[in-house]
């Protein structure tokens, strides 16, 4: 597994030089004094995911690499496992430069201590195995272009109930109600006290949505003809 | 005879092409050349042993395993090379070979290294900025470098100088003097194949018309031109297409001993070269 | 004469076009052959002036292709080896385009020339074959009735029966007017077939440039023994080989050479191209 | 030099026709800020203008559009020709999403007003301006993906003239601005420095392999 790990790497290093930029620009940028705590857990859990899933997907599609990667002497379940380990790799060392960055850099002590606590940590993972699990399938089955559509189609879905909502007068908007009720969720998960047995059934719904994420990605990548 | 790859009726649908139950056996310790008019379905057989496209039917055999369940260490023996390199254009060629090397039990990097000195492939440069010929070289390279049993090229001359062709084709006949290793490689020029072939398969739309030793080809087919009324073309033994021109008929036949005894004296009879078979067989009045 | 090139010459960083002059007189078909990276691309690029020549001048009917650019460019079809074309537009829509470009744009020559290589109208140009592309290629290049065919490489990937075809349609465009053909290839076997012409053009120099036939009448395959060899007798060849079973040289003028070693028994062949490729190339060329 | 702005939008009446219906939607996420809806605005337009770089650059067609009987210079101005037109349509639809907006949601939009006005206008014009002569010249130059590695730059540059021009300078912009001199002086830096970018396009542009 690590001859794939370094293959992955280094046949996406120019990209992986660019991620870091984006890396270093998004920490600077995000002040996280002003943002409550259980927005930014969320936020970073759905921005780092999508920036190494679809940003490694980028290349493959740009030079159809999947012919070289499927012609090595590997099959596509460990292609796709490679794909996800790398994955969460690249994830967790944002994270990591993350945290010391804005240890070292920026003083919201408040924000560190919170995010170290084991916790918040198994809920980040949580969060990204979620969100990991929604994008790696999606990116393998319609590719980049795909998610470039989701996203806009998502953008036209948002423009619509804003017009119902405006129009039909009710204040509480459809869209806004649901981001509510996720971070709630967020909310709910954070103050429920830090018992082993929810820090167990945290991890082990984790593993179990990455578990399904490699399966069902794995299922659809066998399907596709290069 | 040992076989390193055995296709038993093998099926292929796509949206405008199948590849209607083709069923092929490569010796081993040979050059298998694949030739057909363009769309024919020669890429499509290399990728369905690759495993690169899903098989509709049909069973694949390398080195007497199946080609999916032991797909891993059938491939570690298997050196590719396409029509369209598939490499990332922005990275160096010694990051690409640096990056699939371990995949390769057998990798010889002093091997790599002579080839890439021999092929004059500066390793500091990055893919996009060559041309295709030497893109293809690269890919020869790495094909070369792990010691492969069986080497696929997916018309791997095209686009190179008449040059390197031979001395690639020198190299692939010196590497043939060891017992084990066989080739398949399908082209667009004949004359290549001529001169190192040592079996031929010519598909056409799908379907393998014939895949037989080079030498019984050369030998026994050939190009019959007569006047038209002359010949009727019912009665020519081992008849495989035809063609009407303003002096008469021409007529390829595989059987020439048997032929012969029925032509009239005055009809020209010539040695059929690749590339009037696959003329007649395509193109021909007829598709027999 | 269609094409006059004197003394061109580009200069890059591992590659120099160095001061090569050309004729090619309109009516003919000229092969333009040379191993990898020699400079062919360039040359018909620098013909288009798709790039800055260092110095020299070419002249395309008789006019200067740096002052005349657009006229010239209006009598040449170019066709490239990879043909790129927006491959989301319609095969009509690809005319609709370079019709509007082009003065003597003649429309049922095209739709003809469509009809006789039975290409489709309205499919996406993305869906067609390669093969397909080259007509669509061809068919565009002849239908603005251009004097000057252009080509880089257009035999290369296409299968040997379409090959023919092409070579065909070259040869019959020649014919009925007094067009002319650069095509730059890789196939030995067709320029034999096709070409009236002949350069050759190696490391940015042309080594020869002359008609097919007088080629084969001059140049000669020499074979013989090693000793026959001595250091008078190699400056006559141009590339020498030598095997365990004797050498095979390459000399641009049989008759001198018949006559310098008229006591030894040596064979003189006709060479065929890729020998005369192969031993100007890799054989040790004492000129 | 007009045939090739012609071919330019023929080649991307397909993707340009949608654009003004996801410009004037995706306007919408901007509407409570005034920043970064006139930030939104010049980005979209900018997007909206290198389209016809990056499908020549995707499909590879610079090789057949120098085949045409064309000259090196007729393509340069050409290009400049129909990225200004794509900007005049970009501030169109600016404006056009600006007052539709500002109609639905009346009130607690008070400062969208500001943006979309005369001198929010003028900002937008001369700032999608600016982006544009100094993308082109880079784009001849490096090719679209090295030129586009800048576009980041450049845009972190014109949000932050965006910020210092409005929140300092616009106090007393209004009255300088209505003068005829204003306008002369704009109007002579803006023709300086797109004869500057021509040129150097147009060099830039002679030199470069095809």
């Amino acid at each position: 597994m690590l001859k794939h790990i370094r293959r992955e790497l280094i046949f996406n290093q120019t990209q992986l030089y660019i991620f870091a930029g984006y890396m270093i620009i998004f920490w600077i940028w995000v002040d996280w004094q002003d943002i409550s705590f259980r927005f930014s857990l969320l936020f970073l859990s759905f921005v780092l995911p999508l920036f190494c899933a679809a940003s490694i997907q980028a290349r493959e599609e740009r030079f159809k690499a999947w012919t070289l990667n499927c012609s090595l002497p590997t099959n596509r379940k460990t292609l796709i496992l490679a794909r996800l380990v790398t994955s969460w790799l690249l994830i967790f060392a944002a994270l990591v430069f993350g945290l010391l960055f804005s240890a070292l850099f920026q003083e919201n002590p408040a924000f560190l201590s919170q995010f170290l606590e084991l916790k918040s940590l198994l809920i980040f993972l949580l969060l990204s195995s979620l969100f990991l699990a929604f994008l790696l399938p999606f990116v393998i089955r319609f590719g980049l272009s795909g998610v470039i559509i989701g996203l806009v189609a998502l953008q036209i879905l948002g423009v619509i109930t804003l017009l119902l909502t405006s129009m039909s007068g009710n204040k509480e908007n459809i869209l806004r109600s649901f981001i509510h009720s996720v971070i709630n969720a967020v909310k709910f998960l954070l103050n429920h006290d830090p018992t082993p047995a929810y820090l167990l059934l945290l991890l082990v719904s984790a593993a179990a949505i990455n578990a399904f994420n490699l399966k069902f990605s794995q299922f659809l990548f066998l399907r596709r003809d290069f | 005879m040992e076989y390193t790859v055995e296709i038993e009726n093998l099926r292929k649908e796509f949206k405008g092409f199948t590849l209607k139950d083709v069923s092929l056996r490569i010796p081993k310790g040979y050059i298998m050349g694949l030739i057909g008019p363009n769309g024919a379905g020669k890429t499509t057989i290399i990728k369905l042993i690759m495993n690169l496209i899903r098989k509709n039917s049909g069973r694949i055999l390398v080195f007497g395993k199946d080609h999916i369940r032991y797909e891993a260490e059938i491939k570690s023996r298997i050196g590719f090379v396409y029509d369209v390199p598939p490499f990332y254009e922005d990275l160096k060629l010694k990051s690409t070979a640096s990056a699939i090397a371990p995949f390769y039990p057998e990798w010889n990097q002093q091997l790599f290294l002579k080839l890439m000195d021999e092929f004059e492939l500066p390793l500091d440069k990055k893919l996009k900025k060559l041309s295709h010929g030497m893109k293809m070289k690269f890919s020869l390279c790495l094909a070369l470098s792990h010691h492969a049993d069986l080497i696929l090229m997916d018309e791997p001359t095209s686009g190179l100088d008449p040059v390197f062709r031979q001395e690639l084709l020198e190299r692939l006949s010196h590497i043939m003097l060891d017992e084990e290793k066989t080739v398949l490689f399908s082209t667009h020029i004949t004359s290549d194949l001529e001169r190192i072939a040592d079996y031929i398969t010519l598909i056409n739309n799908g379907k393998i018309l014939f895949s037989k030793a080079l030498n019984d080809v050369l030998e026994n087919w050939v190009v019959i031109k007569a006047e038209k009324d002359l010949l009727e073309k019912k009665d020519i033994p081992g008849i495989m297409g035809y063609q009407k021109t303003e002096y008469g008929i021409e007529i390829l036949t595989s059987d020439v001993k048997k032929a012969r005894t029925l032509l009239p004296s005055d009809s020209i009879t010539e040695k059929a070269s690749l590339e009037d078979i696959m003329y007649f067989t395509n193109k021909g009045d007829n598709n027999a | 004469m269609a094409l006059e090139i004197n003394k061109l010459r580009k200069e890059y960083s591992d590659f120099i076009l160095k001061d090569i002059s050309l004729k090619l007189p309109s009516g003919y078909i000229m092969g333009l052959i040379g191993p990898n990276g020699s400079g062919k691309t360039t040359l018909i690029k620098l013909i288009l002036n798709m790039t800055q020549r260092k110095s020299g001048e070419i002249k395309i009917f008789g006019m200067d292709n740096l002052i005349h650019e657009i006229e010239i460019k209006s009598r040449i079809g170019f066709v490239h080896e990879e043909p790129h074309y927006y491959s989301y537009l319609k095969v009509k829509e690809i005319r609709s385009l370079f019709s509007r470009f082009y003065v003597n744009w003649n429309d049922d020559l095209f739709y003809s020339l469509c009809g006789e290589f039975n290409l489709p109208l309205d499919r996406r140009i993305s869906a067609l074959s390669r093969g397909t592309k080259m007509k669509l290629s061809l068919a565009l290049a002849l239908s603005h009735n251009a004097d000057f065919l252009l080509m880089d490489e257009p035999t290369t990937g296409l299968d040997p029966v379409f090959r023919r075809e092409l070579l065909r349609k070259f040869t019959e465009i020649i014919q009925n007017e007094n067009k002319t053909v650069l095509f730059s290839t890789h196939i030995t076997s067709d320029l034999e077939r096709t070409a009236d012409y002949i350069t050759y053009i190696q490391k940015g120099e042309i080594l020869f440039s002359c008609t097919k036939d007088h080629l084969f009448e001059t140049w000669g395959l020499v074979k013989g023994e090693n000793e026959i060899l001595d250091h008078e007798s190699k400056k006559l060849f141009e590339g020498i080989r030598k095997g365990p079973y004797g050498f095979k040289a390459l000399t641009s003028d049989k008759e001198k050479l018949r006559r310098a070693f008229s006591g030894k028994n040596i064979l003189i062949e006709k060479p065929s191209l890729d020998d005369i490729m192969v031993l100007l190339s890799r054989g040790e060329i004492n000129a | 030099m007009l045939k090739l702005c012609w071919k330019d939008f023929y080649i991307t009446r397909l993707f340009l026709i949608p654009a003004p219906f996801f410009f004037v939607i995706l306007l919408n996420t901007f509407v409570f800020s005034w920043f970064l809806f006139l930030t939104a605005g010049i980005i979209l337009t900018f997007v909206m203008v290198i389209s016809i770089p990056l499908i020549e650059d995707k499909y590879r067609t610079e090789q057949i559009i120098s085949s045409l009987p064309v000259t090196k210079q007729s393509i340069v101005l050409s290009r400049y020709v129909s990225s200004f037109f794509i900007t005049g349509i970009g501030m169109i639809l600016y404006f056009v999403s600006g007052l539709l907006y500002r109609s639905i949601f009346k009130d607690n939009i008070s400062d969208l007003k500001s943006v979309v006005s005369l001198q929010g206008g003028a900002l937008f014009f001369s700032l999608s301006f600016l982006l544009v002569t100094v993308f082109l010249p880079l784009y001849f130059r490096l090719g679209i993906s090295k030129s586009l590695l800048f576009s980041p730059v450049a845009l972190i540059i014109s949000s932050s003239v965006i910020w210092v021009g409005y929140k300092y300078i616009y106090a007393n912009m209004q009255l300088w601005l209505g003068t005829p001199l204003s306008l002369f002086i704009l109007l002579v830096i803006f023709s300086g420095l797109m004869g500057i970018s021509v040129f150097i396009s147009i060099k830039a542009y002679k030199l470069k392999e095809l």
